[in-house]
């Protein structure tokens, strides 16, 4: 276990001391926010009404970009054939790293959503739903994204290609993560909603870092 | 179990089998195909409700039965191969891809002109439309992982553990899209008490249905084959470089 | 704690998390997830003025008023009804007795406002003369199915 | 203890690498893997580091199946590759402590001693030169030390002192009964060296 948590405190120590990623990420995730109010128009009601929808592809589009560096900066460093060789279960070793992406690339969206929320005119009840539903549901795009980010390592214009294979994959928590905050929003039970995101996490949690292993042990053959 | 199937891998065998029965299927398809669209297009008669749009149904729900089917087949297909290192298997995976896609592109393409006069609309975010329209992204992946490597024995795998991943998903998609909504008719053949449809209007839907799996079989065939010559040839090449 | 014994306890723990997984989603079938409310659900816990939802229900037959590009009709659920407003083209199966999806929100004097209307179709193909039978003989109602 | 390596074969992209290859070391002795670019040299250092599966054949450690025990095979080697795995915003020093601390051992200072590097352990590696990082990357022999060597180019970049410097322990390893698994282009003339030449009968040339 101590190996385990040694890698997710290295990771997250690269990814503080690198802090430019970090922080792209972040502006990313504004930025694309922003734009909507830009494209649809400043209308609040309507604003209000495709705010939940607006967050949940903003920080699916955030997370994205930062997928690829899962694995790629120690499988071009030669890290990953390290981290292959240890005594480290290799299924165990992608679950580490895939703790760590979602701690650095994930958690500051999450953080950053209030304020978001509130420029969407999104109503008070909606936003700590809007909190609990992508805290709930948003390891799955890490876990997923692990995946493709697994398959298409080492590969020179892997980037476009982990976007077409993760991108359909993701449909499911985009829409009860939606539902669940729409349902906060309309007064009606937001519970199922969430209770089944958490049933996904926790399905990818156990079959996306097998099937990442399995892809990893592909890369570095 | 695992013996039997390798004799199968063997690809001067598997070769060997599918010539025999390539002209059959290729019969089988012109027959069905001329009977089933007869049926449909003239012998069938119109929908209480929709009239003679229903006629669209017999070649929009037989491409969506095989679009589903293709995928599974693909999946099943796969995990022998990663199982049983079985040689035949990721080509036939391979082969049947682009099949698959096009059966997914036809039911797309006719469920949008079927939605014209009868949702009032080409395309409705309906959500079988959309599954489809996603398990058309799910077989645009496939092809393009095959594609992105240089090792075709890698690309095999990547392939095989993508398309793994994608078949444990499409039933949590088809369930998510279907809740978030549900315009589409709730499905008619396959209910538990029995088919919902009027044997006049069933009877052509299944020539269809079984028209298309010997469709698929003919192409399947020709394109296994193609793909099995076309590795051999690329090992023939690497060995004339080496001399 | 040997190597062999570790692997079984991670494959164990797998399969503990996935049966957690499992019953999650099971559960939240129990509470049933609702993507549109009933105009019961609209009686017993009241939305607020301008909020946006889905009101989901039948068409209230002889509610259907044209004018022009309005059209306004009662979605029901066969207990309590409520009226809806709607401008725009609605799809061709729209029609009396038939299940709808609106959304859209409430108004002040109670109406529902819909921005779109999606409309249900059955899942019975049939000749129309068959229709006609069944109809005849009292075996088919299309109120009952939605 | 022993390794012994049986008909290996290699094919990589459709083509065939080496194959029915064999040998075998025991402690004490040295294999110097000689050979072309191209020739198979890190295949085959791969294979015996098990991140890459050999087609057929089979790789022993102490005259078990390493599939046996892959768990326990792992601990009894370290492997160096071409690239430095070494991250660039962390020092040598906090580098070399998580490999160690990765495959569970505790020397180092001891191995930043010997490879000569306590004056730049706590600079970040991203400045270092590309002697100083190989010399870092070779510092995990000792750190965290293990009875078998695979070493890919373990001396390229390194000038003529380190050199010598990397003989004397890799010399120092042998001596004490470790076994090391070489491949470089120059001959370091080392003592009980046994030499694998891939360009000879059992590569692809000849098939």
């Amino acid at each position: 276990m101590n190996k385990f948590t040694n890698l997710i405190i290295r990771d997250i120590r690269l990814a503080v001391r690198q802090g430019s990623a970090f922080t792209m990420t972040l502006s990313f995730f504004v930025v694309a926010v922003t734009l909507y109010p830009l494209g649809v128009g400043p209308e609040l009601n309507i604003l209000a009404r495709i705010g939940p929808g607006v967050l949940w592809v903003g920080a699916l589009l955030s997370c994205l970009l930062t997928l690829d560096r899962i694995f790629q900066a120690d499988f071009e460093d030669g890290s990953l054939d390290q981290l292959m060789l240890g005594s480290l279960p290799i299924e165990l070793m992608t679950l580490a790293k895939i703790i760590a992406h979602w701690l650095t690339s994930v958690v500051p969206l999450i953080l950053i959503t209030p304020i978001l929320a509130v420029s969407l005119n999104m109503p008070a009840d909606g936003i700590w739903v809007m909190m609990l539903a992508l805290l709930v549901g948003s390891p799955v795009l890490s876990l997923i994204g692990a995946v493709g980010a697994g398959l298409t390592v080492g590969m020179r214009r892997g980037g476009v290609l982990l976007s077409l294979l993760v991108l359909p994959l993701y449909i499911p928590v985009l829409i009860f993560g939606v539902a669940a905050v729409e349902a906060a929003i309309a007064v009606l039970p937001m519970g199922p909603h969430i209770l089944l995101l958490a049933g996904l996490s926790l399905g990818a949690l156990v079959i996306c870092p097998i099937a990442a292993a399995a892809a990893l042990r592909l890369a570095v053959e | 179990m695992a013996v039997d199937l390798h004799k199968f891998a063997n690809p001067a065998r598997f070769l060997r089998i599918t010539s025999a029965i390539f002209p059959w299927a290729a019969i089988v398809t012109v027959l069905l195909l001329a009977v089933g669209l007869y049926l449909a297009l003239f012998a069938s008669p119109e929908d209480y409700q929709q009239g003679a749009t229903v006629r669209i149904m017999f070649v929009h729900v037989p491409a969506a039965w095989m679009a589903m089917s293709i995928y599974v087949m693909m999946a099943i297909s796969s995990a022998t191969g990663l199982i049983w290192k079985h040689p035949v298997a990721d080509l036939s995976a391979k082969a049947a891809a682009p099949i698959g896609a096009c059966f997914t592109f036809l039911a797309l393409v006719t469920g949008s002109l079927w939605g014209q006069p009868m949702w009032g609309t080409f395309w409705v975010w309906d959500a079988r439309l959309t599954s489809m329209l996603i398990l058309f992204f799910l077989y645009l992946g496939y092809m393009a992982i095959w594609g992105s490597f240089d090792d075709q024995s890698k690309a095999g795998k990547a392939a095989a553990i993508l398309v793994l991943i994608g078949a444990i998903n499409v039933p949590i998609i088809k369930f998510s899209v279907d809740w978030w909504n549900t315009l589409h008719q709730p499905a008619s053949v396959a209910t538990m008490d029995g088919p919902k449809i009027h044997s006049s209007i069933l009877t052509p839907l299944l020539v269809m249905g079984l028209a298309y799996t010997s469709l698929f079989l003919t192409i399947f065939i020709i394109r296994v084959k193609a793909e099995i010559l076309g590795r051999r040839l690329r090992i023939l090449r690497l060995a004339h470089v080496e001399d | 704690m040997t190597r062999k014994r570790r692997r079984l306890y991670i494959v164990l723990s797998g399969m503990a998390v996935l049966a957690v997984a499992a019953s999650l989603v099971l559960m939240s079938f129990e509470d049933s997830l609702v993507f549109f409310r009933s105009p019961s659900d609209l009686v017993e816990k009241p939305v607020p003025v301008g909020r946006n939802f889905r009101l989901g229900g039948l068409v209230e037959e002889g509610s259907v008023v044209k004018d022009g590009v309005e059209i306004s009709f009662r979605v029901t659920d066969l207990v309590e009804s409520v009226s809806v407003r709607y401008r725009g083209l609605v799809p061709d199966l729209f029609r009396e007795g038939q299940g709808v999806v609106t959304e859209g929100q409430l108004t002040e004097d109670g109406t529902f406002v819909a921005s779109s209307v999606l409309a249900k179709h059955d899942e019975n193909y049939m000749p129309p003369e068959v229709a006609e039978s069944l109809k005849a003989a009292g075996q088919w109602q299309p109120e009952d199915k939605k | 203890m022993s390794l012994t390596a049986i008909n290996l074969r290699c094919i990589r992209q459709d083509r065939l690498i080496f194959t029915d290859l064999g040998f075998s070391l025991k402690a004490g002795e040295i294999l110097w893997v000689q050979g072309r670019n191209g020739a198979g040299k890190s295949s085959l250092l791969r294979m015996i580091a098990g991140l890459l599966k050999p087609v057929s054949g089979e790789i022993q450690w102490k005259g078990a199946s390493v599939k046996e025990d892959p768990d326990g095979y792992q601990d009894q080697f370290r492997y160096i590759g071409h690239q430095e795995a070494l991250k660039p915003v962390l020092s040598a020093r906090e580098n070399l402590q998580f490999w160690a601390d990765f495959s569970g051992s505790h020397n180092v200072s001891a191995a930043l001693k010997e490879f000569d590097l306590e004056k730049i352990a706590d600079s970040p590696v991203g400045i270092m030169s590309a002697g100083q990082k190989k010399r870092t990357n070779l510092a995990r022999l000792i750190s965290s030390p293990a009875p078998l060597w695979i070493l890919d180019e373990p001396i390229s970049s390194l000038d003529t002192h380190y050199i010598e410097l990397f003989k004397k322990q890799l010399e120092k390893h042998v001596a004490a009964g470790g076994m090391a698994l070489l491949a470089t282009h120059q001959d370091l003339n080392l003592p009980s060296v046994h030499k694998l030449d891939l360009d000879g009968p059992r590569g692809r040339n000849n098939e």
